[in-house]
């Protein structure tokens, strides 16, 4: 196997929360983490709060919780982006600048390289949370100074509260509150329509299945990254099995970026979908 | 610090759980630390079958008060790409190897202990007897004498230290290791994962892909003590302790009421160096 | 949300596990409210013996994760007290009794029966078996014939509903109910307590005055819904479920697995109207 | 039984910390709490707290933890005396103003009232954290006009500071640092030969027992405030049995104060004593 991934320093880190505030109705929370400047778009952390952690009710969140980076400034600096939907994630929605937070990663493989002399036109797509993953790799791109596409669909205007610093960016809204009336799939419509490209997509199965979908139709290079119920997130548990054409994987170590090629259909993986 | 087992000397007493450790995906995601700092005194490959298994549908894992809930279903290779793909890799390990195998018959328990017999570097052979004997019904583990009648079919067959893991599902684990240990097992592992049941919250059906699953994690450490040290007092032959530990104090429970190995499992998933620090923890209370 | 257990028609499907509410004691701790507004819709007295009790020799209490490990040993007044004393003032309870008794033999237990059944506002007999056969030494809960035989022992005695409460240390709790079940019994609750072992962490000897302990609470809950949804499956009579039921929900989904009742044990030591804000929960998620 | 403690309310009830101070190594921490504001010296409470109990590590504290009240304004105004030496007491210790507390009580039998015709004069004696219900009678005999002894002693200097708001104790230190050098039973025994004494005393097993011990050989009527593990505070688990000449009773009903007649000795009721 032919692995360039970043490599995740061995074992649990802590590390200091240097700033947190809301985005939409999530949560930013930013932390400083020397061990490990180098990260890729798709990657993941597991993350557990130092203090409270192990059970605020009945002894839960007790395992630490995948989450993908939202930004990274190259100098550690990293930018978690947390939707508030169980105990794990309430917790860390809750943390303020100076709290410990406890990290392993960064975790999975990301998204594959773009390079900028690729010729199709990349067009990332996210949907609710999945925004997060999506967010980085545009990040990485505009520093890399390749164009694309920047398709992000929200239930409702209260969550399209977190598309509000990307003003290129195009956004819909189920209930049309904001943007385009709809799902991403007639914005990527238009996208798929104007010329070829690759697409990078990240949210709720539903949406990322008629994704999956449109691309396949239309032959389109697709790339998920998907989220499973995780346990260790690098691979010892089992827990994190995908089923894919290949069989069953393991998303922490195998993905959690899989390409469209491998997948017959993107069902709930298990998360049983909050949104 | 170092501890004879079975004739074998390690390092220290920390052993990872069947399972809960794969050293080629950890070096995968931390790179070549993950190998010439493992964290463990010797490595427990998780459970090989003869044939290749895809492992229970997901979703596969629940969490509850302090412990997870499983119904992984034993994935693997199988015995033969398990052979030419994992095992020279695995040797490249600075510990040595202890192979966890299952048979769901008697011939594939036969074929997996005359394979791994001949291996370098493997030092043990650990019996999983979870499975269900497929004439019977009765799951081998929790039947003294299915469980002597297992060891017994496969004791000729090798020199090396034979280890039968025991269910903690049992009305009486302490005589399970008994006819274990008279049928010629030379340790006994303890404890496998309690039966336990996780419903969708949504639907309040199974949540598992396997229906029910397997409990482990610091909330079975009462019972897996409990049972460990009935089985300690009934057989003289040495034990490996589990179930729940996570911390040197905890796994320093497990050698006083009398294991003399003690194995991690899910405390690696949230702390990959879990073993190490264990290990650290324990030897520091030595010092006290 | 009224609910027919065994032909008695109860305000709803939360009653007491046994050993764990003391109507007297919380009598005098919380005055007649503690009558008037009881949080169950029945209340299980704690188990009653021939004899009176004291009850293993402190410390009976271990704090473990999210669970409890105790030996109390089942201290009680015995019968002939218990039915001067307590059983006067027990019938000014609001709820009916379901009287729970432990013989030690055959004859204790025909005993106790005989004279419960006689009894005003006793509407059922909840059987702990979780001791053991001074003969044979088996625990008769975790042997399905010994289980049978003393069901079938008290089983002319009374025509009220014999409840048998199951205990989690067996291999096969389905197996045993089945037994109960055709021997006569007209229900089942369980689980009791699992049994665990904590240590003393300055000398590493048990720390608890009867050696081993019972776990209960949250860190029990997945197994004890395994068991009960094994046993609602094998065996037609009504269950009351029990096992770290500490929320509505959680109550929910052992009514879920097929129980009938649900019984909060642990749960009322935090909070003594425990009862009453399950049940509450319970009728709320009916609501939705 | 002729019982006319203090009622306590049905059920657990949240509260809020008003207060927070140290005293000496100990922390104290006054709630508000309208529903009851009767309690009587010797009675506690079984706490827990509303945000962070359940498991900071480990699923513990889990279980509420038995604490005697300091002192009562009468109103609902409740102070509580915390010797931070576990996981359960370490979280109260930590509480700040504003936090709520989640609260069963007030529990267990109390000492028995003082009259102020009583001829005996009442000493009370305090070793460690069992100065909380000794202060707390010492409060109710000084607001009834009852003269009386107050002997406090505590290991060393920085123990001692919990005494500094009652400068007519007499103190006593392990080591002498602050007041008289020595265990609490050399001023106990000038105590005793200075005239007719009841008792009441409260501290770690050690000092009880043998203020037990002086108490019977000079037939002094003596009352002990002990501790026992406690799961439910109310009679409901039969954990916190304690051994006395009437057989096993439950110390939270039945005590926590009991006569030094019922008590044949005091050994440490299953708690490790961590003085
Ligand atoms: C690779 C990856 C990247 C992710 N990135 C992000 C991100 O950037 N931001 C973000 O906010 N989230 C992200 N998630 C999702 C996030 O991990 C989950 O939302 C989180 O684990 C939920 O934990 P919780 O305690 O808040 O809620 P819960 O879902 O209650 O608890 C988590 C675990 O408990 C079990 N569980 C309990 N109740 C349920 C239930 N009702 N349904 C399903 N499972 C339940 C499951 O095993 C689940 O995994 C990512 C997930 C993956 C796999
Ligand atoms: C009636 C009464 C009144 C009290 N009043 C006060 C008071 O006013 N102020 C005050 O500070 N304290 C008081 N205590 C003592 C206080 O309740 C204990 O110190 C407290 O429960 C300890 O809890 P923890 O979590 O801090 O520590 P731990 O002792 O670790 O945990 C408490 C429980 O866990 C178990 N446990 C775990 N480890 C140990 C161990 N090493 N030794 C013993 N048990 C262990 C025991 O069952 C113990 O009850 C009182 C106790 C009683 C019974
Ligand atoms: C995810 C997971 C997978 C496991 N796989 C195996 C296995 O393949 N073979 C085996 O004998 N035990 C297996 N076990 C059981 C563990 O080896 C161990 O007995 C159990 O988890 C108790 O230890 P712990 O509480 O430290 O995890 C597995 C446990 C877990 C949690
Ligand atoms: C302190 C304590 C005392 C108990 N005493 C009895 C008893 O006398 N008889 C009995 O049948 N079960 C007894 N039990 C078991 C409970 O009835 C119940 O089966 C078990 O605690 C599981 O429920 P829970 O997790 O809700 O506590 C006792 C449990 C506890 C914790
Ligand atoms: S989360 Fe454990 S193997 Fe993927
Ligand atoms: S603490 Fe439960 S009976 Fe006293």
């Amino acid at each position: 196997m032919s692995d360039s991934r970043p490599i995740a320093p061995f074992g649990r880190r802590s590390v200091s929360i240097v700033e947190t505030r809301s985005l939409g109705l999530y949560q930013v929370i930013k932390v400083q983490d020397d061990a490990a400047p180098l990260v890729r778009p798709g990657q993941f952390h597991m993350l557990s709060t130092t203090v409270g952690w192990g059970g605020e009710t009945g002894g839960r969140p007790w395992l630490g919780r995948a989450i993908s980076f939202l930004s990274t400034d190259g100098a550690g600096g990293i930018e978690f982006l947390v939707d508030g939907v169980g105990p794990g994630t309430h917790r860390l929605s809750s943390l303020k600048s100076g709290d410990q937070l406890d990290l392993v990663g960064p975790l999975g493989n990301g998204f594959p390289e773009v390079g900028s002399s690729d010729q199709t036109k990349p067009c990332l797509v996210a949907g609710g949370i999945g925004l997060a993953p999506i967010l980085a790799l545009s990040q990485r791109l505009e520093l890399d100074g390749v164009e694309h596409d920047l398709i992000l669909g929200f239930r409702n205007a209260e969550f399209a509260g977190a598309a509000r610093d990307w003003p290129n960016a195009s956004v819909s809204t189920d209930d049309g509150s904001v943007g385009e009336q709809g799902t991403v799939i007639a914005p990527l419509t238009r996208a798929l329509d104007s010329g070829s490209r690759t697409v990078y997509a990240c949210g709720p199965p539903l949406m990322l299945e008629a994704v999956r979908a449109l691309c396949d139709e239309t032959n389109t290079p697709a790339w998920f990254a998907m989220e499973a119920p995780m346990a260790c997130g690098f691979g010892a548990c089992f827990g994190c099995a995908v089923e894919t054409k290949d069989g069953i994987v393991r998303l922490c170590v195998d993905g959690p970026v899989l390409s469209g090629s491998v997948l017959a259909g993107i069902s709930s993986t298990g998360r049983v979908d909050a949104q | 610090m170092s501890v004879n087992f079975c004739g074998v000397e390690l390092a220290h007493e920390v052993v990872n759980a069947s399972g809960t450790f794969d050293p080629l995906a950890a070096r995968r995601t931390f790179g070549e630390v993950a190998f010439t700092d493992f964290p463990f005194s010797a490595h427990v490959t998780k459970t090989i079958t003869v044939a290749a298994r895809q492992g229970n549908r997901p979703p596969r894992l629940w969490e509850a008060p302090t412990s997870l809930i499983n119904s992984i279903g034993l994935p693997n290779k199988g015995i033969d790409r398990w052979l030419e793909e994992d095992y020279p890799e695995l040797r490249k390990l600075p510990v040595p190897l202890i192979v966890n195998v299952m048979g769901f018959d008697t011939d594939e328990l036969l074929k997996l202990v005359g394979v791994v017999t001949g291996l370098e570097d493997v030092v043990a052979i650990e019996l999983n007897v979870s499975c269900p004997n497929v004439e019977t019904g009765t799951i081998i583990g929790s039947d003294p004498d299915e469980c002597a009648r297992t060891v017994d079919a496969v004791r000729g067959l090798t020199t090396l230290p034979l280890i039968v893991k025991l269910t903690p599902n049992a009305t009486d684990p302490a005589a399970v290791a008994i006819a274990a240990s008279e049928a010629g097992a030379d340790a006994i592992s303890m404890i496998n994962t309690l039966r336990g049941l996780a419903l969708d919250p949504a639907t309040l059906e199974p949540w598992l892909g396997g229906g029910t699953g397997g409990v482990s994690g610091p909330g079975v450490r009462a019972v897996a003590l409990a049972q460990t040290a009935s089985v300690c007092a009934a057989v003289s032959i040495p034990i490996i302790g589990m179930g729940g530990v996570d911390s040197g104090a905890s796994a320093n429970e497990f050698l006083a009421v009398g294991a003399t190995l003690v194995a991690v499992g899910t405390a690696s998933f949230t702390d990959p160096m879990a073993g190490s620090r264990i290990a650290g923890e324990l030897a520091g209370l030595r010092q006290l």
